[in-house]
């Protein structure tokens, strides 16, 4: 039988072509049925999916590409980064917000339906490359995870991946109000330190992130130099451009995880253009060269712009 | 048995799907994702005499059933498609269509003439129709004289199968295909993407950084399908027809006015695996509806 | 209080909404499902001298995001209109737009001699871009010249505010809004339907009775924002945007755009209180965002 | 709060606009609940949805237009007559086969779900109009209601409010197979005499329904003229032709319900035309002057062409 909208999933046998849906280990698209749907704190939901392909092979930092509803209308998937990965479990979360025609329709999604994912994509940041920089040794490096609004999510896995590893990983996670702010405790579950800002004082520290960060900085004025933190920020390319402004005549070697408008997500149509720092000309692509990136490479929405 | 397999001047494809330009760079990316093997034929990137950065981000956006692009022909240029990239897209054994995009005639010509020293290519698309870049692109196919001027360029020195592909904002696309059979096409491509632009009600400035894009999707599906319709029956050249195909019925509504073979372009970035997914409905269709050679369809909403 | 109205060459409007020609009739209908007074003004159904049969069905097609229709102008004629239905129309105290359509320059300077003696006229919209008729509809708006003499010819008899509503299928919206301009109109309507057709794959047979139709809805507001962003820049007069409003932020893409009005078509056959609830959206965009007259906005994602 | 898609129903209040949604008693748009989804018989579902505005004002064979998604892909409303009217108890019921992308899409909907729906729509068939026709004694005349496919299903609001007052309702009623058949007891429930024919013969007469119709009239060779039947025909357009040919040169006054590709449903746009039968000229619209016709007042597709 042929699928309704003609675009379901299915063999195909005909000698010549492939049984099986990919040559190698990448991305699989897949038919995931949604597992829960959490509204958390912070005003976010968390979706967890039954994907087990994708959760076999994803690495934290990477990102999914969801086909909101079936037919044409939203055309695009949206990407949305991994906040769990349970290869035991066979699930993968995603834990976003509201913002537009896409996500407002996910609020419709129940558990038990399913939705068409592709990924896992991106190249993410594998834990055994972060500790592999790692000079000292294993586990004495500081991890610095600075997070801004949703940004906190893809993270999660990063730490718990991080944790048995680094003893000293500091989270620094900042949002407008205190309502806006993610639970944290997950985080502080696997063992990490929290520390909060409010840009309106509400919870935490009054401030930006870019707050704590300088503190964090400061303190660690002594030791930096020989044993340099591994810094990683996901969140808007505002609080990007401040972090790396911050960090960049210092030792700290900082990750960002950036975010562009997306058509595939998985390097085809070059639309996810990223303009490459200099010495390099022309553009990286987010979805395939990214999302994440040490932070020299590339040029920040506006960053070095008139120089 | 069911026979798929179509033909395109001289050209056997074993299906008639066609990976469109641009929504398939060079293979390399599509190779992690499906089976080369699943298309007919693909078309690679937009390839320019120099390599090109491409245009500033936002480069896509969103709009409804369709999406826009000012990707702005970001590629590496003819010398390293020619020395790298098509030489490692032969190994899949699908015939390989290079589009190609001047910003002169003197420049088309040099396109046909590096081009035709590459083994495996099947045909030449010359690309008179991209509504992205500031100076050639699509200003050569809104008016018949320069589609023929441009066609005859590379048919100048391009001996092999010649494909030129056609925008759907000119005034009359049937005067326009008219001009590229005599300047020497053996099969035409349309249609490109419609010129579209989109604001974004936040920022209050248009969301592509360019400005302006092109739409593409199953939004502009019903003006592909006119098109091929009506340039169908005024040409005599097989026609790959393209816009918005997004399952197997719409490949079905190309061919049925009158396209050979159909690419898929917007379609593919949604879903990677979807010519596998068509192929295996198409056979179904195919079987349900007692049909042994798909190609018999091509034109019958006309043919009577 | 935030204030929705605007003002299109001395007309007042309640509010920016206007009911697209060939959705409304010419009220009554729309009287039974909601009220004629949610809208800033109002399009009549395009009129021509002679009443009109229209052709023959299947009219209406659905496509993805969109819809082809092929009316073709089913009209009672320019007589009964002026002697029955605008005078009907009057009683709701909505500006009038009557939207007509003729077969030749003569034709269109006596329609224009018609309507000036009825009262309660706001505006003739002279639709120089109807896909949907062999002769006339769309062939005067696709060059500059026949655009700029139609609308010279109503201006000749039509002495009040003149709208010209311009095709996207031209090739150079630019250059014909110069010329409708040029020929005495005081507004401009765009756009009209782009070209489209659709095939039914279990028939083999082309949907439309008339084979093609005009392509509406949202799948092509990108086409419409295009156009208006590039006329609005390049006239004095005010437009009334439209092209697939389904939604009050699609309403201020168009504003922003550089529309001073925006008309809604295809979304009020699917939803006839649309204006209802886009002027209550509109309202608490403004409100949250601080806006006191909506009308600030227009040409704003130009303007700087 | 505006609505996700900037298009759910709400108030509107500023003065010179109606606080009501409505002029008149014309049709209304309203969020309706889905209140149960079934599969029936004949692999149609019959779905129930609470709607008491449109329960209230519904007459038999008036049909509404129903938003199957809420964003652009569908676009256009799907059109259905409506198989269940209770005012009592706020409920429509609509009984629809899956036959394109629309139809396939209402196969995810849940109980609980709420869609956008317009209506009443279109002429419907007044019961009270019905039995005025009647020239003899209330409920003598007899009425014949002829049915094809889904066509079926808004005949029985018809069957159901004529039951108190006509005694004599025959349905005949005609399917490909006897899978394709739905379930016709409720017609017997209320007091039909129901005669089915399949074209394979593997339920009930084999043919078509035009076989059992043409039996009913020569039985009723005698008393028809005396008291000619009401007939009212309702499924695809071929069948509607037959039935028409068939009854043409007898006394037996037919109505059929139409259906026609629409945009609107509300008259405003013309699309649904229908020739009218000379000696008139021109087009009706189905949905406006329609669904239900006088069988001599239009040409059914194709009819009287090339005469
Ligand atoms: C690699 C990547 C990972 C992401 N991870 C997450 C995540 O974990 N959680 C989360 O909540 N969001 C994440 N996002 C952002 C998320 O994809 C967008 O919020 C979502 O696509 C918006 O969909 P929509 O249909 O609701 O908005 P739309 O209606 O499409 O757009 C509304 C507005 O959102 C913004 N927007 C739209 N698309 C994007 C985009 N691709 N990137 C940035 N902004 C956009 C634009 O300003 C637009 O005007 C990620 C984006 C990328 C590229
Ligand atoms: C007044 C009226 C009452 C109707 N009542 C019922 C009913 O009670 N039960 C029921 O099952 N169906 C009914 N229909 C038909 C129903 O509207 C269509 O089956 C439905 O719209 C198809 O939607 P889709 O998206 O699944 O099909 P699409 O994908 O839109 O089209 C699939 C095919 O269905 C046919 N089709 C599409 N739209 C229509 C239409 N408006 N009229 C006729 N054929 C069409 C065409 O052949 C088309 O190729 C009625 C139609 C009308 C006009
Ligand atoms: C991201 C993107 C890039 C494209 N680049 C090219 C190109 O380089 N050359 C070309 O001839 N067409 C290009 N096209 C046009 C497509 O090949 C195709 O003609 C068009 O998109 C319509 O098909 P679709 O609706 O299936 O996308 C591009 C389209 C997209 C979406
Ligand atoms: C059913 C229908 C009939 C139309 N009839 C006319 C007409 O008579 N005159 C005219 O100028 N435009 C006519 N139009 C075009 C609309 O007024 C409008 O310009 C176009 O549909 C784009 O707007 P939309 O996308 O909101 O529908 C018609 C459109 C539709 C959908
Ligand atoms: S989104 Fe297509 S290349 Fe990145
Ligand atoms: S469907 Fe629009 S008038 Fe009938």
């Amino acid at each position: 039988m042929r699928s309704p909208h003609g675009n379901a999933p299915r063999g195909y046998s005909e000698a010549g072509l492939m049984e099986n849906s990919f040559a190698g280990g990448g991305p699989v698209e897949t038919q995931a049925r949604i597992v829960s749907m959490n509204i958390e704190q912070g005003g976010v939901h968390t979706t967890l999916l039954y994907a087990p392909e994708i959760a076999l092979r994803a690495v934290p930092m990477q990102f999914v590409q969801v086909k909101v509803a079936p037919l044409n209308d939203p055309f695009l998937r949206r990407p949305f980064g991994l906040s769990r990965i349970s290869p035991e479990e066979g699930i993968i979360g995603i834990t976003w917000a509201t913002v537009g025609r896409g996500t407002s329709l996910m609020g419709l999604w129940r558990e038990g339906d399913t939705v068409s994912v592709l990924g896992p994509l991106g190249n993410g940041l594998r834990t055994d490359r972060v500790l592999r920089t790692n000079p000292g040794p294993h586990g004495r490096r500081p991890v610095w995870l600075v997070a801004g609004g949703t940004g906190l999510a893809p993270l999660y896995p990063l730490a718990l991946s991080l944790g048995p590893h680094c003893r000293d990983i500091t989270v620094l996670y900042g949002a407008r109000t205190a309502e806006a702010l993610m639970d944290t405790s997950l985080f502080e579950t696997v063992g990490c330190k929290v520390t909060v800002a409010t840009e309106d004082g509400s919870a935490g520290v009054k401030g930006r992130v870019t707050g704590p960060l300088g503190h964090l900085l400061a303190s660690f004025n002594g030791p930096l130099s020989s044993n340099p933190p591994l810094a990683v920020a996901c969140g808007p390319t505002p609080m990007l451009r401040a972090v790396k402004a911050m960090l960049r005549d210092t030792p700290v070697e900082l990750y960002v995880s950036l975010e562009e408008r997306m058509a595939c997500g998985t390097g085809l149509c070059k639309g996810c253009a990223v303009k490459a720092a200099p010495p390099r000309s022309g553009y990286f692509h987010v979805c395939s060269d990214g999302p994440v990136f040490p932070a020299g490479e590339v040029l920040l929405g506006g960053e070095g712009q008139g120089a | 048995m069911i026979d798929l397999s179509t033909e395109l001047a001289g050209i056997r494809l074993r299906n008639p799907l066609v990976a469109a330009s641009g929504v398939f760079g060079y293979g390399e990316e599509y190779a992690r994702l499906g089976d080369i093997r699943w298309f007919g034929a693909v078309s690679v990137k937009g390839t320019t005499l120099k390599p090109r950065e491409g245009n500033p981000p936002p480069r896509v956006c969103e709009t409804p059933s369709g999406m826009l692009n000012s990707i702005g022909l970001e590629n590496p240029g003819a010398e390293v498609a020619a020395r790298e990239k098509i030489p490692w897209l032969r190994q899949f054994g699908v015939p390989i269509i290079v589009n190609v995009s001047g910003n002169t005639y003197e420049e088309f010509s040099e396109l046909g003439t590096i081009f035709s020293d590459v083994e495996g290519i099947s045909a030449l698309e010359v690309n008179v129709s991209c509504p992205n870049v500031s100076s050639g692109g699509m200003a050569f196919g809104m008016d018949a004289r320069s589609c023929y001027r441009a066609a005859l360029s590379v048919r100048k020195t391009w001996k092999g199968p010649l494909i030129v592909k056609l925008t759907p904002n000119s005034p009359d696309i049937v005067a326009i295909a008219r001009a590229a059979v005599e300047g020497g096409a053996d099969i035409l491509s349309l249609v490109n993407t419609l010129i579209g632009m989109a604001i974004d009600i936040k920022t209050r400035r248009p969301v592509l950084g360019n400005v302006t894009g092109g739409l593409s999707g199953p939004a502009i599906k019903p003006v592909a399908i006119r098109c091929v319709y009506q340039v169908a029956q005024a040409v005599q050249v097989p026609i790959i027809g393209m816009g918005g195909v997004s399952s197997y019925r719409d490949v079905l509504e190309f061919l049925m006015a009158g396209a050979t073979a159909v690419g898929i372009g917007a379609g593919l970035l949604v879903d990677p695996l979807l010519p596998k997914k068509i192929l295996a409905d198409l056979e179904d269709y195919c079987q349900e509806e007692g049909i042994v050679n798909l190609s018999t369809l091509t034109g019958c909403a006309w043919k009577g």
